[in-house]
Formats: C-alpha cells, structure tokens, sequence
C-alpha cells in the first residue's frame, strides 16, 4: 500500500507528461481520463446546448428528465443505444459499417497531445499541432465514406459539401496556425516549436498570449482560424452538411442508433478538439488570466481559488433552483436529487480548496474554461445565425480568410524578423 | 519518445501495408481500393514514426491521407463506377504485367540477398527530439532552390488540373 | 352596451355571456360541424347509385329533395336579379368585330360574356393584348349534364391598367378540345391542367396536359356531376383486397 | 403596364436549359417527407453539381376534393370547410367564402360585423406572415426567429379562442355577419395586442433584417419581375415586392377596407429579401388598420337578415379577396336550391407555386429552400 | 530468427520492394484508371520509405527531405492525373485505360 502511495506521489512530483516519460501505466491511466472527461463533456455539452439555446429561443428545454433535465442525456444515448441499427439494402456494408468509427476514431485521437498542464497531457509530440490537424483532417474521409455508402443523394451531395468545405477551411486555418507557431520562434534560439506544450510554453516565457502578439497580427489570426474552425466542425453558420432544411441530415441522413450517436459524439469531441487548439495556440493553454501583469504570489493565491469557487457557485445554482421547485410532493424527488447534485459539486468545489489539489488542479481548470468558452460561442451562433449558402461559404474560404491568412503570415514573418533582427540583435 | 517493441509493431505495420496493397490493386470497386490505400499510408505513417521521420510522418498523414486521397475519393465519385465495376478488372496484357512484375522481384531478390553486407548492421544515431527544427533548417537552407522548384511544380499542377477538370474556362 | 343591441339581432346563439361561456358556444357550433360528417359518407353513397341509374336526373335531384315551399319564400324576401345586357365601349367595339358570338352581361354587378367556341384562342388574345386584360386569375368550368353542350369554360380575367374583371364563358360539348391559352398567359398552365383533372377537358397545344392534383392512374373526372365517388375506392378494393362488394 | 406583344419566351417552361454535361445532371427528388417543403409538396430537381437546371411541383397529396365536398353540402354546412384550405389564415377563407355568398344573396353584413371581420381578418394576416417569418427563417437556418414569432402569434390565437372557441380553423364569420358578439374587453384587449406587438416586429427585424447572412442569402435569390408575376398570376405580397402596387383591399375594396388609411408597402427587386420586407411592412400596416378598427367599432347589429334556409336565386358570381397569400377567390354558382351548383376557389398558393420553376432556374439548390419558403404556399390549400 | 527480430535497414528496404511490386503489378493489370493511379501512389510511397530507410542508416535528414518533395510530386501528380482523368470521364464516359487510345478528342 505504502508502496502504491509512493508510486503515485513520484509520479505526481514529475514534470514531464507520462508520454514523454515513457511510463505506459500512466499513459494508460491518462487515456482512461481522457477518455472518461471527454465523454462526460460530451454529454454535458449536449444538455448545455439544448438548455442555452432553449432560453436563447424563450423556451425552457428539457424538464422531465430529471431536475431541469439533468438526465436527459442520459436517457438520450439509452434511447439510442436500444434503437434499431438501420443499414440500407443497397448501401455499401463495409463501408457504411466502419465510416462512424473513423470519425469517431479521428475526433478521439488528436486529444493525445492536447495539453491539459504542463504535465497533464497523454504525451508531448515535437509535431504536435501537425498531428492534430492531419488526424482531424482524417474525419473527411469518414464523412465521404458515410455518404458515399449510404447509396443515396442527400448524404452524397451532404458528404461532398462538408468534406469540400472541410479541405477548403483546412487552408485558411493551417495559414493562421502557421503565423501563431511563427511567435514561437521569438526566443534566444530563434527556433521555435510544433508541440502543443512548447507553444503553451513559448506563450508562458514570452509573457504574452499570442492573440495580444504584434496586435492586431495575432487577433486577426485568432480570428481566421475561430472562423475557420466552425468551418471544419460543420457547426451553424456553416452547417451546410447536415442543413436539414436542404439535406434532412446531410451525410448521416441513412444512420440511425448507435452509430448516429457515434456521429453525434464525434461532431461534439471535434468541437472540443478545435476548441482546444485554439486555446493553445492563442489564448495561452493552461496559463491563468494575466500570468506577467498579475504575477505576484498573493495573486496566484487568487486565482487558485477561482476552480473553487466556480465549483461552489454551481452549487449554490442547484440549491436556488432546488428552493424553487414547486412545493408538491410529485416534486420531491427532483428536488431531493437537484440538492443532491449541488452537495456533490459543493463538495468538489470545497476539496479544490486545498491547495494540494489546486495546485494540480488549476492548470485543467482554466484549460477547460477557456474550451467552455468557445463552447457557449458555438451555441451562441447557433441561436443566432441564419445559414451561408455553399457557394458563399466557398467564397469566404477562397477568397476572403485565405488572402487574410496569407497576409497576416508574412507580416507576422516580416514583423518577427524585424524584432530580431533590428531590435533586438 | 523512443519507439517500443519495435519488432513487433514493425512487422504487424508491415503485414498491414502488404495486405492493404493487395487489396488495393485487387479490388474491383475503386472506393474500396482507395480506402485500402489509406490504411496503407497511414501504417506507412506510424513506419516514418519508428524511422525517426516524426515530421514525414505528419506529412504523410496531412498530405496524403487527408488530401490526396479525399481528392481520389472526390473523382471517384464524381465519375460513375457502377459501370467499371460490372465490366472485367483485368487488361488483356496481365499475363506479360505478371511476368514483367515478377522478373522484378527476382531482381530485387538478388540484389538484396547479394547486397545484405552492405548495410550496416546498426542504424546511426539521430536526434529525433529536434527533427522538425532540423528539417525545417535543411529545407529553406540547403534544399531552398529544389523547395521554390517544387512549389513551381505544384502551382503549375493546380493550373492544369483546373484546366482539365473545368468544364467552361 | 353591445349586449342590449345583441338581442335584436336575433343570432342563432342567443345567450350573451362573455369569455366563460364562450367554449360552451363554440361546442354548439362543433357539434353541427360533426353532424356533418357523417352525412360525408351518406351522400356519396346516396350519388353513386343514382348516378349509375338515371344519369340527366341527378343534377337537378339535388333542388327537388327539398321541400319546394321554401323556395318561393326565399325568392319573396329579394327580387331575383336576373342578368342583364352589360354596356360599354369595350363591349360595343367587340361585338362590332365578332358579331353575334359574343353575348355580353351583367349579374350582380359583374360583368361576363358568353361567347362562342369558335373565337376563343382570338377573343382571349385580343382581350389580353388591346383591351389590357393581362392576368388571368382563374379558368374553371362547370358541368351541366341535362344541357347538349354539357360544360361551361369560364376565364376569370382581371386589367390592372383598368381595375376591371370580367369573365369570358363559353360552352362546349362533352369530349370536345378547346385551344390552350398558355401561349396567352403563362399562368394558365396549371388552371387548364386542373380543369382537365377536374372535368376531363382537354387544351389543345397545351405543352404539358396531364392530370395535376389527382394520381396519374386516376379515373373519371371528379367534378363532372356524373361521376361516382366510390366507384374508384370500390374498384381498388375489388382488385387488390379481393373482395367482392368493395366495400 | 405590360407591353402587350412582348415575347414571353424568357418564360418558357417546358425547355430546360441544356447541361453541357448530360452525364452530370442529377435528378434529386425533393419531399414529400421533407422538411422544407412545407407539408407535402414534392419537388423533382434536375441539377448539375448545385445548380438547379430545372424542376416540376408534383402536387396533389393533401388533395381532399373540397369543391367537390362544396356541391353536397348547404351554403352554411360548406362554410367550415374553407378553413380547412389555408388553415393558418382560416378567417381570411372564411371571409372570401362568407362575402361571396353574401353576394349571391344580395345582402350585406351590418357595419359592426364588418368592423369585427376586418379586425379578425388583419389579426389572422398577422398571424400568417408571422407563421411565414418563423418558417421562412428556420429554412434559412436562423431557428431562433421561429420561436419569437409563435410566441407573438399566440397572443392572436388566444384572442380568437377567446372569441369563438377555436384557435386555428376558427370558423369566425356567418354568412350574413357573425354569429358571435365579441366578448367582453375583446376592444382592450386587442388594443393591448397591438401595443405589445409593436416593438415585436422591431424585434424580428433586429435579427434578420441587417444581419449579413441573411442579407446575402436572400438579396438576389429567386428574383422575378413584376411582368413575369402577372403572365404568371402571382399575387400578394410576391407581386408587390417585384414593383406592382396592387392590393385588393385598395383597388376593389371588400367588407368595409375603404374605410382605413393604410400604405401598399412595395419593394424594388423582386427578390427575396424584398418579399421579407414587405411582409413585415404588412405587418406594420394591419396593426394600423386594427388600430383604427377598433377605435371606430360601431355600434349595432352583427348580422343581416339572411333566410334560415339559403337558396340564391340561380346565377354566378365571381368574389376575390387579399389573403394573406394573395387573391383569394370563389366562384359560386347557383341553381337556386340549397346547394351550390358549383363551387371554385381560386387559391393564391396554387397559382403563385406556378412561379417556382422562374424563380429557381439557375440559382442553387439552397435557393430552393429559401424560395419555396418565401413564396409562402400552404399546401392544404394548394391542393385543396 | 535472431536477424527476424532485429530491424534493420534491410527488412525496410524489401517492405519497400514488396510494395513497389504490388504497385507495378496494379500498373500493369488494372484497366481502371483510378487504380491504376493508385497503384502509382503505391510505388511512390515504396520509393519514400526507402529514402526514409536510408536517412535512417546514414543519420542524415537528406533522405527525409527528399521524402518530402516526393509527396509534394505525388500531390501534383495526383491533381493533373485526376483532372485528365475528369476530362476523359466527360468525353468518353469511362474509366477504362483501354480506351484512351487517342492523343486528342
């Protein structure tokens, strides 16, 4: 037992990701949790969306589930997971059988080197966001095969859309992640980094996010790729895929059950996967809000709080809406069960307090808030935008991100060499 | 991250690289074809990994996974296959391809069985901490002139693939 | 105060009450509507043999059922308007060209004319390109089935420049053709198709004459007024249910 | 107004534009189980890539006979009937047929019947165009406009329960006037409407009328001139958003619309962006008509002397209003008995589907959707 | 076995001419020209693992590098034989190589 302790505290104490220390088990134990969150997420994220965009649209959204819902989510995947697998008669049964795994399978391992902390990552690669944009770039091939197979027109015309829309929105954004990883170069080597932890780092040592770098360079490229990355999820705006005003549902029109939901959970976890590039590469990873102009350690106190208290207002969310539940024994196992789930998060919250935890801990947190943000966006522009049509959404590709893109590369480059060369010699 | 039991996942990406060029050059629906095609590459990927070839890998996976062949893809289903799968897969000429391919492989069986002395016997050593930086460094340094060439080529390429494929210029 | 004027007017419903008992009424409205129903299946039913047995009867069938009392009662409370010659430079100058075939009249303070078969496709087109009626807005026909030349055509026409409406009516003989007048107004493409559904009158030159709201399979032509409504559900049932009654 | 010898061969509609590429063309049939259609319209596409070269309306799904239903049933048995056709402006149906018997009767409704009917009528346009918005919004894919509107339109539809019971095929209006007397602060009430509605329209148009993708997927889309919209028929607001200031309620008013002071609002292009403004310009100018409706109910008796049993004296009559949708008009005929000889109803979203095939040639298939859903058909009436 | 077990250049080396092979045998055969074309992206991919191979064996980054204009050739040449492709599909409607039996058309 002592020995077990022993194990776990000398791995906590290391600094290096269980990767890149070439420690299989906890490797093993990082995918696992991984995994385990980004399902979770998955499932939150689905209840957030219908529940956000319920209030957006003057509507309460899932209330019988469970309190406010909670369990429907729950009660969806059961639902999906016990419907009747459909496979057409004419498709295609190899093809249509694995192109639901390929997505999934894509969405899923590009979260292998995003990094939650400098440690809390499954391994550091020197390619990292090669890595992560060549194995998103693999769901194409998913989209296509699922539509192709179907053996029918609106999941072909929908799969030729959304992987035409995807290769296209690839170059914009492989243009702005490109001038974001140019800022890593700004150090005394003057090389700079591929890996996702060396770019958070990069960010860390230059005391700078990159979306404020050469402002407004680093905005401008913020902005691109923010574009361009609803783009490459086939998220409103640009859901052209899967408008199901045109298409009914686009590329996974023939699916249904289990491997519809595989679509659904790849769709959510490529959401989060972008997301989480975009908070590397601009908005500083893990870094807490203001990590140079704050930097005291009376602030770091501070803002290792901040998990907590999150943690405790949720909590005390469950509590206010548990007091508000109508009075009416019919009631009272949802309330029970609200103010069940608020002692939970209050519990979290309170053991976030200690700062054995926080320390660890902190890095995760503001890494999964700054996601959190993109995903309300996501939702924002779901409740508010109408739809582009295909050819305009080409022609922002083509010829409105791309000639950004390639312009805020060279004056991105034209401006870092200035720096070094003039500057600072 | 030094690559672990190399034998192992060698042989298993090899046999997987085999099978998916069988498959590729023996099925009768080109979209199968295609995606055989892309398990290959994609073991062909994870083969660069072991090579100390990280950014060749990525390469590999970016270029040719999630570009080339979603282009084949694309034309595969832009032209009609329903006919080409009903007619023979096979040309006239197989028996002189077959033995063509086959005097091939003697020769590189020969060779190889001959020439087994000539490569070392341990690989040197390289670096694969820095290998993109270092990869980056010959590209725009030593190979600048091959690498303006090659992006010639490539815009060349896309002008007469636009000019083939466009119905109306 | 609305209250005290409702009761002279002597509605159907009397009771004044407001918003409460308001559902209560609509009940009393609802149940004449469901009283309705049922006679849906009766009168088909009712139609169908009848129109199997004596064919020129069954137009008229419908007024004679009822009691005849009511009819010169009706009639007493308001003068029958009868149509009457319509007069107007247009009119004078038409049948100026055309002669007797075209008979001009008012009913009801809407004016139309009855014209012969043989100036449609000329009439209309002069209609439209001199006198400016250029929208269309209705080709219809009705069934007469005791008279020789068994339907009327009727062209709802309509002159922006002039703010007037007019129909122009003409007859025609069962199994006879009448000339399209697409070429006229783009918008009579489906009106013609839907008269051809509907009665069984075809256009000629018409670029696409093919049934429009009913199944192409469909027989007869269900507002010609011998038409029976069951014998169609009938003849499905016989052929694929097997069974003999069809019912 | 129209050049009268002009060649209408731009309109031709039976020869599609030749693909370069036979090979290529693609036939993609649309509905009748889809979502944008509308109910149950079927739309055959013939495409090359995304372009549309052509299509055909298959219509005739919700097809119920109710002309044929007409000649079975008394003059007041038919009348619930015609809600049943454009079932979401059921009281503007009501008013054609009710109007139209009226003058095969020749009787008129008493002066507050009128007023009540022009309230309830530009209260259901309302509600038409704002089922319309939601809609139409939704298949551009804005979903959030849709639950605004329905929550709007509610407040119109609890006034007609309020007032007769029904909410959607309400059957409001007798022939000869009304059956009901509005309920008690049924005049505050809709005053209170009208005073919450306002700023709802500033609303919707806050969310669409400036936002750039919707200006870019409506402006230039479906665009048809109003020459085009007369050679076809198309009426309503179709008509008036391609330039031509016609509305029945001016040029040949019905019930007592002569009455109001209210504006044509017309647009300019054609296109669809100017069929969204008219309609909500629409909206603007019944809420004006309602206002000044109600300030002025009269006073007086809400039904005309009609007979218990109806039996016009034989003739034929021809009445039109301005539905939500367009002309919407019944042609009676009557050989004196308790029947309708013959009744036809002259749907406006059966002639102006007609234009679709205009409006679609050449756009993309995404310009379908977004024009099928601002021509504004309902296909219980379509199909009748 | 022991030389089974320890992977050295050569067993990269003939991975590479296994695959080639294949690819020439696809060349050679196949009478649909997307295959066909395939099988040339086959052989490209055996020409860079042998470049990969060697770069490994001499510790230098040329063979990589080289690698890498492969794939940027195999790109272009991917794009332009697809284009051909679609202009033959148009004109004749097949994909059979039998048939491109004319310089112009």
């Amino acid at each position: 037992m002592g020995q077990v302790v022993q194990y776990i505290r000398s791995y906590l104490s290391s600094d290096q990701t269980p990767g890149a220390a070439g420690n299989m088990f906890w490797a093993l134990v990082y995918i696992m949790l991984v995994f385990g969150g980004l399902s979770v997420a998955v499932i939150a994220m689905n209840w957030l969306e219908r529940k956000i965009l319920a209030h957006m649209q003057v509507r309460l959204g899932p209330m019988r589930v469970g309190p406010h819902g909670l369990l429907q989510p729950i009660a969806d995947a059961i639902k999906l997971l016990l419907k009747e697998d459909i496979m057409p008669a004419e498709a295609d049964g190899v093809v249509f059988w694995m192109a639901p795994f390929i997505v999934v399978l894509a969405a899923f391992t590009v979260f292998v080197v995003v990094p939650f902390g400098p440690t809390h990552a499954i391994t550091d690669m020197n390619i990292g966001i090669l890595f992560m944009l060549g194995v998103s770039s693999l769901s194409v091939l998913g989209i296509v095969m699922a539509g192709w197979a179907s053996n029918s027109h609106y999941p072909l015309i929908g799969a030729l859309r959304s992987s035409a829309q995807m290769v296209s929105y690839e170059v914009a954004m492989g243009l702005a992640v490109v001038s974001a990883i140019l800022m890593t170069s700004l150090n005394a080597e003057g090389t700079g980094t591929l890996s996702m932890i060396g770019i958070v780092q990069a960010q860390q040592a230059q005391g700078e996010w990159f979306i404020f770098k050469f402002f407004p360079l680093g905005l401008i490229a913020f902005f691109i790729f923010a574009v361009a990355m609803v783009a490459e999820t086939n998220r409103a705006p640009f859901d052209l895929a899967e408008a199901e005003s045109e298409l009914t549902a686009g590329f996974h029109t023939e699916y249904s059950g289990f491997r519809w939901s595989l679509f659904f959970l790849a769709e959510y976890s490529a959401m989060i996967a972008v997301s989480s590039i975009a908070v590397t590469l601009w908005l500083g990873g893990w870094l807490r809000p203001f990590p140079n102009l704050l930097n005291s350690s009376t602030w770091d106190l501070v803002f290792s709080l901040f998990p907590g208290v999150t943690f405790l207002l949720f909590a005390a969310m469950c509590f206010y809406n548990a007091v508000r539940m109508p009075k009416h024994p019919l009631f009272r196992i949802q309330t029970i069960g609200l103010a069940g789930f608020g002692v939970v998060l209050g519990l979290i919250g309170l053991v976030l307090f200690l700062p054995a935890v926080s320390m660890r801990v902190q890095d995760i947190f503001w890494f999964a808030a700054k996601v959190a943000g993109f995903m309300y966006l996501y939702i924002w522009y779901r409740g508010t935008f109408p739809r582009y049509r295909f050819d305009q959404l080409m022609q922002m590709g083509w010829k409105v991100l791309l000639p950004m893109g390639l312009g805020v590369l060279i004056l991105t480059a034209g401006v870092a060499l200035l720096q070094q060369r003039i500057w600072h010699p | 991250m030094a690559p672990v039991a190399t034998p192992f996942f060698f042989y298993l990406f090899a046999a997987i690289m085999v099978i998916g060029g069988i498959m590729v050059i023996t099925r009768k629906n080109p979209v199968h074809s295609a995606l055989a095609l892309i398990v290959t590459l994609l073991a062909q990927a994870s083969v660069y990994l072991m090579l100390y070839a990280p950014f060749v890998a990525g390469v590999q996976i970016i270029l040719y996974a999630g570009g080339i062949m979603v282009l084949f893809l694309f034309v595969i289903m832009l032209v009609s296959i329903d006919r080409s799968i009903r007619e023979r897969q096979f040309n006239s000429q197989w028996v002189v391809g077959l033995i063509a391919a086959t005097a091939l492989g003697g020769l590189f069986i020969a060779v190889y069985t001959k020439g087994t002395n000539i490569f070392p016997e341990h690989a040197l050593s390289i670096v694969e901490s820095d290998n993109t930086q270092q990869v980056a460094t010959m590209l725009y340094g030593q190979y600048m002139f091959p690498f303006e060439i090659a992006s010639l080529l490539l815009l060349v390429a896309i002008i007469g693939a636009v000019v083939m494929a466009k119905k109306r210029i | 105060m609305p209250d005290e004027i409702k009761s002279p007017s002597a509605s159907p419903a009397g009771e004044p009450k407001p918003t409460a008992d308001q559902p209560a009424v609509s009940g009393g409205v609802k149940a004449a509507d469901s009283g309705s129903v049922p006679s849906d299946s009766t009168v088909p039913a009712a139609n169908a043999p009848s129109a199997k047995s004596e064919v020129p009867a069954k137009a008229a069938s419908a007024a004679p059922a009822t009691p005849p009392a009511a009819k010169p009662a009706a009639a007493a409370k308001a003068p029958v308007p009868t149509p009457v010659a319509w007069n107007s430079p247009m009119v004078a100058k038409l049948t100026s060209s055309y002669g007797s075939g075209i008979e001009p009249l008012t009913y009801a303070g809407q004016n139309y004319m009855v014209v012969d078969r043989s100036l449609i496709p000329e009439l209309l087109q002069v209609l439209r390109n001199e006198e400016g009626f250029d929208y269309c807005v209705d080709i219809t026909a009705v069934h007469y089935l005791q008279r020789e030349k068994q339907f009327d055509v009727i062209w709802v026409l309509y002159s922006f420049a002039r703010n007037e409406r007019i129909r122009v009516k003409t007859q025609i003989r069962d199994g006879e053709t009448l000339p399209t007048s697409v070429p006229i107004w783009t918008g009579a493409n489906w009106l013609e198709r839907e008269v051809y559904d509907m009665f069984g009158i075809k256009f000629d030159g018409h670029p696409d004459m093919k049934r429009i709201l009913l199944p192409d399979g469909w027989k007869g032509h269900p507002l010609r007024k011998d038409y029976g409504i069951l014998q169609q559900d009938n003849e499905w049932v016989q052929i694929n249910l097997g069974i003999e009654s069809g019912q | 107004m129209i050049d009268p010898n002009s060649s209408l061969s731009h309109l031709d509609l039976e020869t599609p534009e030749k693909p370069f590429l036979d090979a290529n063309e693609l036939v993609i049939n649309m509905g009748p189980q889809h979502p944008a259609t509308h109910g149950v319209l079927r739309v055959i596409l013939r495409l090359d890539g995304e372009k549309v070269l052509g299509l055909e309306c298959v219509i005739g799904y919700l097809h119920r006979g109710v002309e044929k239903i007409g000649e079975h049933r008394t003059y007041t048995m038919f009348n619930p009937y015609v809600d049943r056709m454009d079932y979401v402006a059921a009281v503007s149906n009501g008013l054609g047929y009710c109007e139209t018997v009226e003058k095969l009767l020749n009787v008129e409704a008493p002066p507050r019947a009128q007023h009540v009917r022009v309230i309830l009528t530009e209260l259901n346009r309302i509600a038409s165009h704002q089922l319309w918005l939601g809609t139409h919004a939704l298949d551009i894919g804005a979903i959030t406009p849709l639950f605004y509107t329905f929550r709007d339109r509610e407040e119109i539809l609890k006034i007609y329960e309020k007032y007769c019971g029904a909410r959607l095929t309400t059957h409001a209006f007798r022939i000869g006037g009304l059956q009901y007397e509005t309920y008690s602060g049924f005049e505050k009430e809709v005053k209170n409407f009208l005073t919450f509605f306002r700023p709802k329209i500033d609303e919707y148009e806050e969310l669409l009328t400036t936002n750039r993708i919707w200006v870019e997927r409506t402006k230039n889309v479906g665009i048809i001139s109003g020459k085009d919209c007369i050679a076809l028929g198309v009426t309503g607001p179709v008509l008036r958003a391609s330039g031509v200031k016609w509305d029945l309620r001016k040029a040949q008013p019905y019930a007592n619309y002569k009455n109001f002071d209210f504006d044509i609002p017309i647009g300019q292009n054609g296109d669809t962006y100017d069929r969204y403004l008219v309609r909500v310009a629409e909206m603007r100018q019944s809420v004006r008509i309602i206002e000044q409706a109600v300030e002025a109910l009269p006073e007086g008796p809400i039904m005309a002397k009609v007979p218990k049993v109806m039996k016009p004296a034989a003739g034929e009559v021809y009445h039109s209003i301005e539905a939500p949708k367009g002309e919407l008009g019944y042609f009676i005929v009557s050989d004196g008995s308790t029947q309708p000889y013959r009744v036809r109803v002259r749907p406006p979203s059966f002639v102006n589907l007609q234009a679709l095939d205009v409006m679609c040639r050449g756009q993309l298939v995404a310009d379908v959707i977004a024009v099928i859903g601002t021509l504004d058909i309902v296909l219980g009436e379509v199909d009748r | 076995m022991e030389s089974m077990l320890h992977i050295t250049t050569l067993h990269y080396l003939v991975l590479g001419a296994a695959l080639f092979l294949l690819g020439v045998i696809g060349v050679l055969t196949r009478r649909n020209v997307v295959i066909v074309l395939m099988s040339i992206e086959l052989i490209l991919n055996a020409v860079n693992l042998n470049l990969v191979a060697f770069s490994r064996m001499w510790g230098g980054l040329h063979g990589q590098i080289f690698a890498i204009f492969v794939i940027t050739d195999a790109a272009a040449e991917a794009a332009v034989g697809l284009g051909i492709l679609i202009a033959f599909f148009r004109n004749k409607e097949t994909v059979n190589i039998d048939e491109v039996n004319l310089l112009k058309w």
